[in-house]
This record gives structure tokens, sequence and C-alpha cells, in this order.
């Protein structure tokens, strides 16, 4: 039988670990596939999310394709298939369609320092990369991590970051702090001009909000990272995840196959319609 | 291979097609549109253009893309991918001819989409080349086509009054030819050079001009963010004509529609979507990248005119005016392309 | 006669001595005979404007849509806003102003009689020029219009081009208007009111669900019918979900438990239930300018819904649609004599 | 117990008619209790949905009530007069009268949309009215003519 590429394969949710809380919660699942037809996936690629009766919604896959057990993808409630989601249980069944997108070129940034910066939900795509690259740290100079969010409630991936410490520059940052918060006060745009990391033979990676982004392209700028050196990975609405459905382009790229990671080299070439 | 039919045995050679399902013009409700031909429907040719194009037996409105339901605890997927009966579609005019390689080219680039081919090859497509442009709005001429271009078709039929001079293209065109048999004549000596006479005549009627239709793309890249688009959808109503009546516009939404009493029963079902609706390309964090009727204006001709000759060397407009005639406000694709280009 | 050169040098007056700040009307189309709206606002345009049985559009559209972008800008200019409207437009807008949706004072009515004639139904012309391209339609006389196609000029009587709404028209001439171009006409020489929907309701009943069912099916579900109504204002129509609108501020729990009353499929049941909410919330608000029907694309008889229904309104409650914006609205108001026998 | 005046059709037979019932909490809801609790024997089939109001009955649930399969819809409130918001139920007259010609005008069967005047203290006529209505639709049949088809 052809293979139908809107036929989503089933998965199972292994496991929920809540992130945040608060009207914008956000929970981790851990999907596992029962039929042990998983696909493989790359760094930065994306996957349609399945709550039958709901709809699909196009989720970044936050595990890195080392890890063969399950796929880890991070979900805030947003909408309709959001919040299905932060109402499922352990053992419920969902649909699963991917992978989906480009990836983060990591060959090519062999032997380069890495700057990660991310903001509140951004850090879960480039989660996968950042695994990735601390499990095969030889092969890259200094990793570092800008990460900030609200309020240190909103901070994902704690525990785990905190056991990334031995081998990455963690650089965390909250816009207000309750008391006994050591880490940095004010946005990570801030934080990040004030460590200001070198950028020579660097490469930045960054995902968040729109307007920290904005802010983020201005001081890598300022601090020497050239076009080339900055990538970053796009949020547009998509519904069928292989260029056809028509609505997420941007200019004559459908972001859902040229995309999501672009290099603010390609990106500047296209349309500002994100 | 090229035979006469003579028109009083048009219903012979579609009789000889009795496993295929075939559609022809009909007149209902004021409007041409494709109907099914049963034992007692007049075949009636003289269509100017119908409503809907072809695009529609291969990319209906709604497809269902599966069934799920939950069978003790587990999700049951059962897809439906269509087995239609094979379809001959008569009266396909040349512009919506040329839509089709369009839509074949979306639909099975990247990622091959099954539920359109099976439906596409199934389909064949008997044109009836235009003797002489039927709207006000026609510019296929200006876009790459003419009236009488046998792309995207299976089968060419002129008109020479009393009879068809019917050329065979494809494999499926040339089949369905064979199976008519003898409602088919030998093409005499002067017929050749009579369909070509009508041909040159069809070629030389007045069309809607496009001023310098290779400038389109480079003005559109470079008109992007000019007032001119505010201007000129300055009353666009953001409804649906324009690319719903279009022959190759492709875009769709996918929904799932609760069929049982909870909601693990139902179907997957895709439908046409539309790039000037608000909700097309709004986030659900309320966001939208292009949040007004001008940014969706550029966006409907850019597709056209730049970015499918971008990504595919080819435009995606067939210039069959059914967009301009459509339009509630008088919304007309050809004076929006030549004011980008003249500006 | 309308006057239209009359026409032109008060717009541009108005628009000279700033007593508008915008003003809407008809001018030549580049997409084949018909009008097409326009908005000025420099004196100088106002040459452009036209008056002939081609200015299909009931303006009252671009009024709402004036008002959305008055409401939404940061600065708005407090003048008002010209439109010329014919007497079904200016219905419209009565009721629009008994819906308190602006105020008298931000529109100026530049009202324009139809007289004995009325406008074109595009389909009816096409067919009677069996596929040559019209080039003009202009008013000839008392009951006639000249129809210039293919370089020739002929004369034909109103009544087999006019749109069956003019057809059925009770007053050709705006009551509501701040200047009026042309006679007051309330008299029509053609159809009685509601014929369409009178003669629809003769049909049988399976007969009757028969053709429904057969134009439920035909619709594409394109929403012009909704996006050309100036009755369908609503910034999110709740069967159609393209038009539902998220803010920033919209919770995650509005998000996912909005009802869809109907899905977007084009199959009967649920464009069924699109055309139906449509009609009923149109009750004793549609006043019948016909623009659904006219841009149907597949021509569906949407007037039909809703002129049944203004019947209906007419026959039983007295109640006549955009006849005086003072009044209170068909759905907000009753009378003790409303019919009472169909219920039990 | 089904009205043996009307059932003939045998298809329509074994069809259980499915009817949505609006009742307004004030007076009809409390006239269906009323029957209840008298243990009046009437027919099953009416699903009551309880409104503040004749007049908060939307053409939207009773659209829906249909797309979703329901062979019949009956909306039943207060008596002219007593309503306990005044006049609710006059804007109901009006508007269901609309909704009833509308859906009639398109071909529904006409007997499958109904309101009715119920008292608190009219139990039995509550009883009677949903025997009756359910009779009426089990003659009809099936309601597939706005009903969602899969």
């Amino acid at each position: 039988m052809m293979e139908n590429v809107y036929l989503p394969q089933i998965g199972r949710i292994a496991g929920i670990r809540e992130e945040t809380q608060g009207a914008r919660a956000i929970k981790t699942f851990q999907v596992e596939f029962p039929d042990g037809d998983a696909f493989e996936h790359q760094c930065g690629q994306c996957a349609m999310l399945s709550v039958f009766g709901r709809g699909e919604s196009m989720i970044s896959i936050a595990s890195s394709p080392l890890v063969k057990e399950y796929k880890q993808f991070s979900i805030m409630k947003m909408g309709r298939v959001t919040s299905a989601f932060h109402a499922a249980r352990i053992g419920d069944f969902i649909g699963v369609r991917g992978p989906f997108g480009n990836q983060f070129p990591l060959a090519d940034w062999k032997g380069r320092d890495l700057v990660f910066v991310g903001g509140g939900v951004g850090l879960a795509p480039m989660w996968g990369a950042l695994q990735t690259a601390v499990a095969r740290s030889q092969d890259y100079g200094k990793i570092s991590l800008f990460y900030g969010a609200r309020t240190a409630g909103d901070l994902m991936y704690k525990a785990d970051i905190e056991a990334l410490q031995t081998s990455v520059a963690v650089q965390l940052s909250v816009d207000n702090p309750e008391e006994g918060w050591q880490g940095y006060t004010g946005f990570v745009p801030a934080n990040l001009m004030e460590k200001a990391p070198s950028s020579n033979n660097a490469i930045a990676i960054t995902c968040g909000p729109p307007i920290m982004i904005k802010f983020v392209l201005q001081n890598l700028k300022a601090l020497g990272f050239a076009d080339e050196q900055i990538y970053t990975t796009l949020e547009n609405k998509m519904k069928c995840g292989i260029g056809k459905c028509g609505r997420c382009n941007l200019g004559k790229d459908y972001v859902c196959t040229k995309g999501p990671v672009y290099s603010w080299a390609e990106l500047k070439k296209l349309p500002q319609e994100y | 291979m090229e035979k006469i039919l003579f028109k009083e045995k048009l219903r012979q050679w579609v009789d000889t097609l009795n496993d295929y399902e075939v559609l022809a013009p009909a007149f209902a409700d004021s409007v041409w549109d494709y109907a099914r031909v049963e034992a007692e429907t007049e075949i009636d040719l003289s269509h100017t253009n119908t409503v809907n194009p072809p695009k529609q037996f291969a990319f209906p409105q709604r497809e269902v893309f599966f069934r799920f339901e939950r069978v003790d605890g587990v999700p049951r997927l059962t897809p439906t991918v269509p087995d239609p009966k094979p379809t001959l579609v008569l009266g396909v005019r040349p512009c919506d001819g040329r839509g089709m390689p369009c839509n074949d080219t979306v639909f099975s680039k990247e990622y091959r989409d099954p539920y359109y081919w099976a439906r596409r090859e199934k389909l064949t497509l008997v044109g009836l080349a235009c003797n002489e442009p039927y709207a006000p709005n026609c510019f296929c001429q200006s876009v790459g086509g003419s009236p009488h271009s046998t792309e995207g078709l299976d089968v060419l039929m002129t008109d020479l009054v009393d009879r068809f001079h019917v050329r065979g293209i494809t494999e499926k065109g040339l089949e369905v030819i064979e199976r008519g048999g003898d409602a088919f004549d030998r093409v005499k000596d002067d017929d050749a050079a009579e369909v070509e006479k009508v041909h040159a005549a069809a070629r030389s009627r007045p069309q809607r001009p496009v001023a310098e239709m290779d400038a389109v793309a480079k003005a559109i890249r470079e008109q992007f963010d000019s007032p001119l688009w505010e201007e000129m959808a300055r009353h666009c109503i953001g409804c649906g004509i324009c690319t719903y009546l279009c022959p190759t516009c492709h875009c769709f939404d996918m929904n799932d529609e609760v069929t049982g009493p909870n909601a693990g029963t139902g179907e997957r079902v895709r439908t046409w979507d539309n790039c000037q609706f608000p909700e097309f390309t709004m986030h659900t964090s309320g966001h939208n990248p292009r949040g007004d009727l001008a940014a969706r204006l550029r966006q409907r001709v850019a597709h056209k005119f730049l970015y499918f000759v971008e990504n595919h060397a080819t435009r995606q407009c067939t210039g069959c005016g059914r967009c301009i005639s459509g339009c509630p406000v008088g919304i007309d694709i050809v004076a929006v392309v030549d004011r980008v280009t003249r500006s | 006669m309308v006057n239209v050169d009359e026409l032109r040098s008060l717009a541009a007056e108005l628009l000279e001595q700033g007593q508008v700040r915008s003003l809407i009307g008809y001018r030549r189309g580049t997409a084949g005979v018909l009008a097409e709206p326009c908005t000025i606002a420099a004196p100088g345009e106002a040459e452009t404007l036209v008056w002939d049985p081609t200015c299909l559009n009931n303006l009252a559209l671009f009024l709402v849509e004036e008002r959305k972008q008055q409401a939404a800008a940061s600065a708005p200019d407090k003048r008002p806003v010209g439109v010329v409207a014919k007497g079904c437009d200016s219905r419209a807008v009565s009721v629009l102003l008994q819906e308190n949706y602006f105020k008298r004072e931000d529109v100026f009515i530049l009202g324009v009689s139809c007289e004995g004639t009325g406008v074109i139904d595009p389909r009816k012309l096409s067919a009677r020029l069996k596929g040559r391209w019209p080039t003009r339609v202009e008013f000839a006389g008392e009951d006639g219009f000249k129809v210039s196609a293919g370089g020739d000029e002929t004369l034909v009587p109103a009544r087999e081009l006019l749109a069956d709404r003019c057809l059925e028209c009770r007053e050709a001439s705006p009551r509501l208007n701040d200047v009026l171009f042309g006679e007051v006409v309330t008299e029509r020489g053609f159809d009685e009111p509601f014929r369409a929907a009178k003669a629809a309701q003769e049909a049988t009943e399976d007969a009757r669900w028969a053709t429904w069912e057969r134009h439920f099916d035909r619709c594409v579900r394109c929403f012009a019918c909704r996006a050309v109504c100036p009755m369908c204002y609503c910034p999110e129509c709740v069967v159609d979900s393209t038009t539902f609108v998220n803010t920033p501020g919209t919770s995650a729990e509005e998000k996912a438990t909005r009802i869809r009353w109907c899905e977007r499929s084009a199959n009967v049941s649920e464009s069924a239930v699109y055309h139906l909410t449509r009609a009923i919330h149109l009750a004793g608000r549609c006043i019948d300018c016909g623009e659904c029907e006219r841009v149907c694309p597949v021509n569906i008889p949407l007037r039909l819904l809703n002129t049944k229904l203004e019947m209906e309104a007419f026959q039983q409650f007295e109640y006549e649609v955009g006849r005086d914006f003072e009044r209170p609205s068909l759905l907000s108001s009753f009378r003790d004599e409303d019919p009472n026998s169909f219920i039990r | 117990m089904p009205n043996p005046l009307h059932s003939n059709a045998s298809e329509a037979q074994e069809h259980e008619p499915r009817v949505v019932a609006f009742l307004c909490k004030w007076c009809s809801s409390a006239g269906s209790d009323l029957a209840g609790v008298s243990r009046i024997q009437y027919s099953a089939n009416a699903t009551p949905i309880t409104i503040p109001c004749t007049g908060s009955v939307s053409p939207m649930y009773i659209l829906a009530a249909f797309n979703k399969g329901a062979d019949g819809v009956l909306v039943s409130g207060c008596h002219p007069g007593d309503c306990h918001y005044m006049e609710g139920n006059y804007l109901a007259r009006r508007k269901l009268y609309l909704v009833q010609q509308l859906l009639r005008f398109i071909g529904l069967e006409a007997d499958r949309f109904r309101m009715s005047w119920v008292s608190a203290a009219e139990g039995a006529k509550f009883a009677e009215i949903v025997d009756e209505f359910v009779g009426d639709l089990r003659a009809l049949g099936p309601q597939n003519r706005l009903k969602a088809r899969h």
C-alpha cells in the first residue's frame, strides 16, 4: 500500500512531567511507539501530534536523535489540541506523524563554540541539538546556554539544566525574580549582552517569543556574529506539514519543508512574514 | 492519432464508455457546471466555461483521510483512500487543462498525496478548444497558453461546426478514442487545414492584454512592501470565490469531525481553504503574519506569479479569468499585475 | 433622471469643504461591464464617480468596514463618511442605525433614485447576449436600458434585464437621505412583493427539500454571501470557524471549548446549518439588496430564504424592514396579536 | 404508550423517535416533573434540556439538534403572561415562529418542530403533548434531511 503521508502512527504517552503551571502551563510528554514503528528524526525536526477528535498540531521533537526509547515533546497549553494533551494521562494514545522540516546542521558546526539562546518554551526546539552536542562535546568547542523566562517558575527542564552544569556554561535569567534568585535579573538579550560570549569561530542558535528573537539578533550582531553564524527555528501555523496546504509559507519557502531551521543569512532574504 | 467525430455520433462514443463515469458541462440554475451524463442527458458542448474547474475531480472540496474509533481503548484508524470509477470529463477548456499539471506538481513534489493521485490517475480530460474567447476576462495567451493548447489534456477536440476534430494526446486519450470504434471517421485532407484556420482565428481574437508578463515576477518582489497592495485590496471582502474557482488553487484545511457520541469516533477531513480568510495563517496566540487583506491579496498574486515561478519555473495562472469575473467587488488580477509592473 | 454631473459636483464640494472625511461610490470597473465600489478622499477623484444600471454593490457594506477601521484607529477622524445609496442600500443604512452600529451624523447619504428601472442581473444580461461581451449598460428613458455590446447598441425593456430584487422592489427611491438625486418613486409596475418566495412556497414539502438539498450540496462554502452582506458584521461568525479571532488574551479553555456549530465540510447537513443560521440571523434585518444571490458563484437562490422571513415579518407582525430606524427591531419586540395558534 | 392510531409504516415502526425537548425551568420543566411525580405513563423518547426561558432558545440549538439526528424538537414554556421574565415567551413566540416557517420552507417535515405552553400544574398536558408528538414522529420515520450523514 503506498505510504500514506497523512496517516499518523499510534503513540502511547509513557511519561508526563509538569514543567510550569499557570495559564500558559507547559508539560513534557515522552511518547513511545507500541507498534515498534518509531521513525528516526534529526535535531530541530518536528512532528504532527494528533488527539483524535480534536485535531493536530506541529510540535518540535525535543529529545535528541540518540535517544531511541521515546520521543520527547514539550507542549504549552494554548488551544484545542494542546489542552487535550494537558488533560491526557499516562497510557493514553495519540497520533504521531513525521519527522518534518529540516535540521540544525550540527555536522557543519564541528569544532566551533555553540551559544544556545532560549526563551520560555523556546528551549524545547533546541534541546535535542543541545543534548546531542553535549553527548559529542569532543567535536565542539565551548557550549553555553542563555535561557530565561518571566519567573523562576516558568523555567523548563530545571533538573536537566542542573545536570548540564559540568559541560555547559549555563546563564539563567528571569524578568521578575522571587527572593533567593541567584541568576541574572532581566531579559535574555540583556543577559547575553552582559556575558558577551565571543563570536569568533562560534555559532549562535536562538528560539523563543518573536519579541525576544528581535533583540537577541540585534545583540548578536553587536557582539560580532555574522549572519551565517546565527540560526533560529521559526513557528508558523501548520496543518499538513508536507508543503501542500499553503499556509506556512515565507515567500517561496514552505516553513514546514524548507524550514523551520534558518540561518539569519537565508531568513534575511525572505519576506519578513512570520 | 487524429479522428473526426460527427456531432450526432458524440452520444454513440460516450455510450461505448459504459464503465466510465462521464461528466459534461450542463446549464442549470443559469450557470454552466459539470454534471453526470445520464442515459437521457442531451450533451451540449456550446458552453462558455464551467463555474467550477475540473480540479474538483482530483482535489474535491471535501476528502475524508481516515476514520478513527476506539477499540478497547486503542485508537484504530481506517484509511479511506478513494478508489473511484474511471472518470471522463468532456468539454474541458484548455485553460483548465493547463491548470492540472500545476496541481500535479504540488501534490507530488517532496511528498506524494495518495488521495489526489488515486483520483487523478483515473481521470481522463477531453478538451474542447475555444473557437472564440468566451468571457471579457480571458488572458490565456498572455500567460503562455492558447485557446487550443493541449497541456494537461488527454484528448483535444476542435469544433468544426458540424463535426469535431479529435486528437489523442496521452495514453489515456488514445485508449478512450479506440474504445469509440466506428463512432469516429477518418480525417480527410482539408480537415487539418480547417482546424489550423479555426485555431489561428481563435488566437487572433482579442484577449485581456497583460503588459510585460516576464517582468511581473521581478516587479512583485520589488513592490513587496509598496502601499499599492493596500489600495488595490481596499474593497476586498475576504471571501473565497477567487481561490475556490481557480483551476490551480490547492490550499486546504484539515479538521477532525466527531461522528460518534464521544470524541473518540470520527473522521479526519480535508476541505478547501483560502488565503483570503483571516484564520488561514493565524497562530493560536493570535499573532497573524498576514493580518490584513492587502497582505493576503499580495500572497495570492505573488504565489501565482512569483513563488511558483521561483519553485517550479512556471506560472500558476492559466488566464481563465474566473477570479476576475467572479469577484463581487471587481478585484482584477490582470489590473493588479499591470499596476505592480508599471509602478 | 439622476444627473450624474450634479452627483459628482456635490461629491467634489463635500470633499473640498471637508464635510466628509471620504466618500464611497461607484466607478467604472476594469473587470467587465459591472461598476465597482470605490472610496475617494480627494475632490479631484469625484470625476470618476458613475451611476448606471451596473451599480449593483450595496455600499452600506463599506460603511461597516469604515466603522471597523474607525474603531481600530488610534486617532479617528470624527467627520462623517459620504455614501452613494440606492433605495435598498439606504434601507440597509437604516437597519444599521436601528442597531446603533453607527450614529446618523456619522454618515452623509447621497440618495440616488432608481426611478422606473433599477439595476441589472448580470446572468440575465449574459444569457440574452449569448456569450457576446457587453461593454456598457446605461439608463435609457423611462423604462429601458441601452446595452452596447460588440459595437452595436440595442434598447432592451427593463423587465428583461432587471435583477429579481428590483422586480419585487416596493420603494425605488431612498427615503433616508441627506440629498436625493432623481424623483421619489413608490409605485412600481413590476412584480408584487415577495413573488419569488410565495412561488417557492407553493411546491410540495418533498419538492422543496429536493431543491434545497441540491442547493446545499452545490454550495462550496466560499462565504461570499456572508462577506458581501452589510448585516453580517459580526467580528466572529458563529458558523464560520475561519473568522474565529484569537488574541493573546484568549484563554486556552475558550479556544478548546469553542462550539463548532457546523463543520467546515461542504456537505448538505453542514451547509444547511450555515445557510439557515444566516437566514434566521437576518430575520427582520435583511432589506433584500440581493447581493448574496448575485455573488454566489453557483447561483443558489439565497434571497428566497431571506425574503420568506421578510414576508412572514410583514404579514404576521406588520414589520417593514429598514422603514424607520427609531422603531424597535423585529426580534426585540412583540405584539399581543402575534400568531399563537401554532403553539399547542 | 405509543398511540396505536399513528403506527402504520413498518420501517417507521422499529425506529424509536428521539425527541429533544427544551423545557423552560419555571413552568414546563416543573410540569414534566409533576407528570413524573404523579406516575403518569408517557413515552420516554423526549430528552429534556432545561433552559431558563423559551426566550433564551437560540435557533442554533434547534438546528444543532436536527444536525445531530433528532427526529423532533419540542420547545415548551410558560403560557403568555406567566413568564418569570415577563416577556421571554412573547419574544420566543415570534422568533420560533420564524424558525418553524424557515424549516418548513426548505422542506423539513412540518411536524418535526413544535412549540407548546405547559405550566407547572399541567403534568397531564405535558405527557399528552409528548405522546402525541412521538406518535406523529413514529409515522414520519427517522429524520435524515438535516441530519449529518457519514
